[in-house]
């Protein structure tokens, strides 16, 4: 009981917070429709070859933007020492990280839809295929990259160079899920001649539900460090 | 003692090299070039060892630190973690090196997205990212409790990487079992396999104590 | 005493997945590369889409020009084959009768234009029987340079 | 009734190299002010965190309230720790910020109690305002508000009269004493030694992480530097 309560007061803190002042959302959703802006330019203008690459690209982006924000969700918390008060309150430091996993995850979600679009729109990308293939692996992809993220940026919150390790730790963690997220959005914009979306979904399921436990599990150590 | 040790192990590492080099048939497809084999198979193998026992050493320390925190007894578990970590990451760039001079005449390229290749790199890449992250936090005892999850976390996604990539691309061959090698091969391989298991604790053991002096010296300060 | 039991719950969840990861047959459903029948059932639709085809290099069709280092040889899955063109260097293990995955696109006139040639080497490992030269063809192959 | 909430036996905390608290061992009984003082970087802010369970201590041992140290969870409970840092979200207002931090604690607030603790503090005409606009005095009563939420046994106070006006300085000694009224246990450093002498029953005098004086505050020989 204690542990829900604990989780939606820091999921709606940080929502509140985020929405009064929207820092990570604006720098983020900018950042994203300007990386998609440059590719065009950077890949050139063969429509058939920026088709091909998109749900690469799509990934790719926010991969570089989940970063972004996922430092700065904790950076927030290290102003005015709040993490020291959070960790000393909460009643459980596992609801804790799972409220700002909820957060990241929103903000991911959200700067997908919108890098999405905006791809969809600049690359003259057709509607896709498989409509809810493409929302599962949005859905699921982001989960992946909102847990370990929040986990990794926890870890690295504390040490030098922060915002180099934090990639440095978190990108190739995360190439199971990148792999898996591509190929799916990939046979859901298209449709595959080889393929069906199925088995890199239920990797993608597989990956999210044992990073949760484990991140979860873990989490304690880092926050009371 | 320990010198003779050493002595000892490292002229049976060089027997087994020799044995594998010369005292083995030449493969029928590849010819002398799957001589290779016996570095690279068993460096692949006992790196991933290595791995493991760092998977197991972080655990070890997790569960202890709940029970009494006694620095003495974590300390032990965070230096094997990180001695296994800088002999595993040599032996997997070992093995990438030979495996890559290995695919140049029988793939016909240096580099192939092949899913056990593509595996150790990113292997590699994972281990190398542990090293570096416990390069930046200078606080010993923080430095343990934090690394000991990342020992954890990194172990359980070996098996979700070698999955996925092996569906993405799939090139390498099946693994061999001894039945479809040629027994002369199957004894050659597996003095190898010893062999490097032997270099393997040797250097666990020599950077485990290189890391206890390092820390008793900061001690002393 | 909770703890606990979370701790073991959860420890039973990252085993439960990670075993249905190795023995759940996902990837029954993951095709890597599709055969030359596969190919060519799909009529039309297939041509010029990016694809890894995979089968056996049929015996005696294989055609080395060393100058313009331009390679080609017939696909034969034991039912129908395709026309394989390949501006690469072959592998040394590149032989008659041997597995292999090429990445391409077939065009219209029915030839496949290879981008990339991979052999399938098998996993077995035995020495040369009497009268086998290893490593011959490949010698052939870089002599005729 | 003397009776000890806080027992300390060898404590050490070693930081980069350094022992930045070293061998300490002390007795602190229930209802009693203690005033930490000492130069900078004495350990006077180490002190606090070990004993507010925010860091471990590197060897020794401690007892908070019958727990050791490492048993967290009931310590916190007991304990509250004010620190140089206040811990506050600027983008949420004064009542949104007591609200946030009972709910992850795990307690119910009720509308009238927010009053009260509001009112206590002198804040109840700006508990809609967000706190990025207040002034730093506001945010430190703010956080005294949110200590006194779950009426602590033991109150930790990282130099509580610093940044404080006249007016806020006596208002945060009548506090102190209020609590001590109340039962509580108060353990504060400072810098201002005529505001926080006649407020303390003891004074514990660190320097380089060492006891030099744990005693009354009349009987401070003259070779202890404060």
């Amino acid at each position: 009981m204690n542990f829900l309560r604990c989780f939606f007061a820091v999921f709606y803190k940080d929502l509140l917070s985020e929405l009064r002042q929207k820092e990570i959302l604006n720098t983020l959703l900018f950042f994203g429709v300007l990386i998609v802006f440059l590719f065009s330019f950077a890949l050139g203008t063969d429509p058939g070859l920026l088709k091909k690459i998109s749900p690469g690209l799509l990934w790719l982006v926010i991969l570089f933007s989940s970063v972004l924000a996922l430092d700065r969700s904790f950076q927030a918390e290290l102003e005015e020492g709040c993490l020291d008060h959070l960790v000393l309150y909460a009643s459980s430091q596992r609801a804790l990280f799972l409220g700002k996993t909820a957060t990241n995850f929103c903000a991911i979600l959200i700067v997908q839809v919108v890098t999405a679009f905006a791809m969809m729109i600049l690359f003259d990308l057709p509607a896709p295929d498989d409509f809810p293939l493409l929302a599962a692996a949005f859905l699921l992809g982001d989960l992946g990259i909102a847990v370990l993220g929040t986990f990794y940026a926890a870890l690295t919150i504390k040490t030098r160079a922060r915002q180099a390790m934090l990639p440095l730790l978190l990108f190739p963690m995360l190439i199971p899920l990148l792999l898996s997220a591509v190929y799916a959005t990939q046979t859901a914009m298209e449709g595959s001649l080889t393929n069906s979306g199925g088995s890199w979904l239920s990797l993608l399921a597989i990956y999210d539900l044992i990073f949760l436990t484990a991140c979860t599990l873990a989490i304690e150590p880092l926050l009371e460090t | 003692m320990r010198y003779i040790t050493a002595v000892v192990l490292f002229i049976f590492f060089a027997f087994a090299q020799w044995w594998g080099l010369t005292q083995t048939p030449p493969d029928a497809m590849m010819g002398e070039v799957q001589k290779i084999m016996y570095a690279h198979v068993p460096a692949a193998w006992n790196s991933f060892l290595a791995f493991f026992v760092v998977f197991i050493a972080s655990i070890a320390f997790l569960i202890r630190k709940k029970r009494r925190p006694e620095p003495a007894e974590g300390m032990f578990w965070d230096r094997l973690a990180r001695s296994a970590a800088e002999v595993g990451v040599v032996l997997t760039g070992l093995t990438l090196c030979l495996g890559s001079i290995w695919g140049r005449p029988t793939w016909g390229v240096w580099w192939t997205w092949d899913a056990r290749l593509t595996t150790t790199a990113i292997l590699f890449f994972l281990y190398v990212g542990y090293l570096s992250f416990r390069k930046f936090v200078d606080n010993p005892e923080r430095r343990a409790k934090l690394a000991a999850p990342l020992g954890v976390l990194i172990f359980l996604n070996v098996p979700i990487v070698y999955f996925s990539v092996k569906w993405w691309r799939t090139l390498h061959q099946v693994q061999s079992s001894p039945s479809t090698m040629d027994p002369a091969m199957v004894l050659a391989l597996r003095l190898n396999a010893f062999a490097f298991l032997g270099v393997l604790i040797l250097f666990i053991y020599w950077r485990y104590q290189i890391a206890k002096r390092k820390s008793e010296h900061e001690e002393a300060l | 005493m909770q703890k606990k039991l979370v701790l073991i719950l959860g420890i039973v969840i990252i085993a439960g997945a990670l075993g249905y990861l190795a023995f759940g047959k996902l990837e029954n459903n993951i095709v890597y590369f599709v055969t030359p029948s596969e190919l060519l059932a799909k009529g039309e639709v297939a041509f010029g889409k990016p694809v890894r085809l995979g089968g056996m290099v049929k015996k005696g069709t294989i055609e080395w020009d060393a100058q313009n280092t331009l390679l080609q040889f017939q696909m034969n899955d034991g039912t129908k084959e395709i026309a394989i063109i390949s501006h690469e260097t072959p592998p040394q293990m590149f032989q008659d009768e041997m597995g292999v995955v090429v990445e391409g696109k077939l065009s219209p006139d029915g030839i496949f234009r290879a981008d990339r040639l991979m052999v399938r080497h098998s996993n077995e490992y035995r020495p040369p029987k009497e009268g086998e030269k290893p490593a011959v063809i490949y010698k052939d192959l870089v002599d005729t340079n | 009734m003397k009776n000890p909430v806080i027992e300390l036996k060898n404590l050490g905390h070693r930081y980069a190299g350094t022992w930045a608290l070293h061998r300490l061992s002390l007795q602190i009984d229930e209802g009693e002010v203690v005033a930490i003082l000492g130069p900078n970087g004495c350990g006077k802010t180490t002190l606090l965190k070990i004993l507010a369970t925010r860091l471990a201590p590197t060897c020794g041992e401690g007892t908070l309230l019958g727990h050791p140290l490492s048993e967290t969870a009931p310590i916190r409970k007991g304990v509250k720790w004010l620190g140089h840092e206040l811990g506050l979200y600027k983008a949420l207002t004064a009542e949104e910020n007591l609200d946030f931090f009972a709910k992850i604690s795990g307690q119910k607030i009720l509308g009238r109690q927010l009053d009260i603790l509001l009112e206590k503090v002198g804040l109840q005409k700006n508990r809609r305002e967000k706190v990025a606009a207040f002034s730093t005095g506001m945010k430190k009563r703010l956080s005294l508000a949110r200590i006194l939420m779950e009426n602590p046994q033991i109150l930790l106070f990282d130099e509580p009269h610093t940044n404080l006006d006249q007016e806020g300085k006596k208002r945060m000694s009548t506090l102190i004493l209020e609590r001590k009224k109340a039962g509580c246990t108060v353990l504060f450093s400072s810098h201002d030694h005529p505001e926080t002498i006649p407020l303390c029953d003891k004074i514990l005098a660190l320097n380089h992480g060492r006891l030099v004086y744990f005693g009354p505050p009349g009987q401070i020989p003259k070779d202890v530097i404060l």
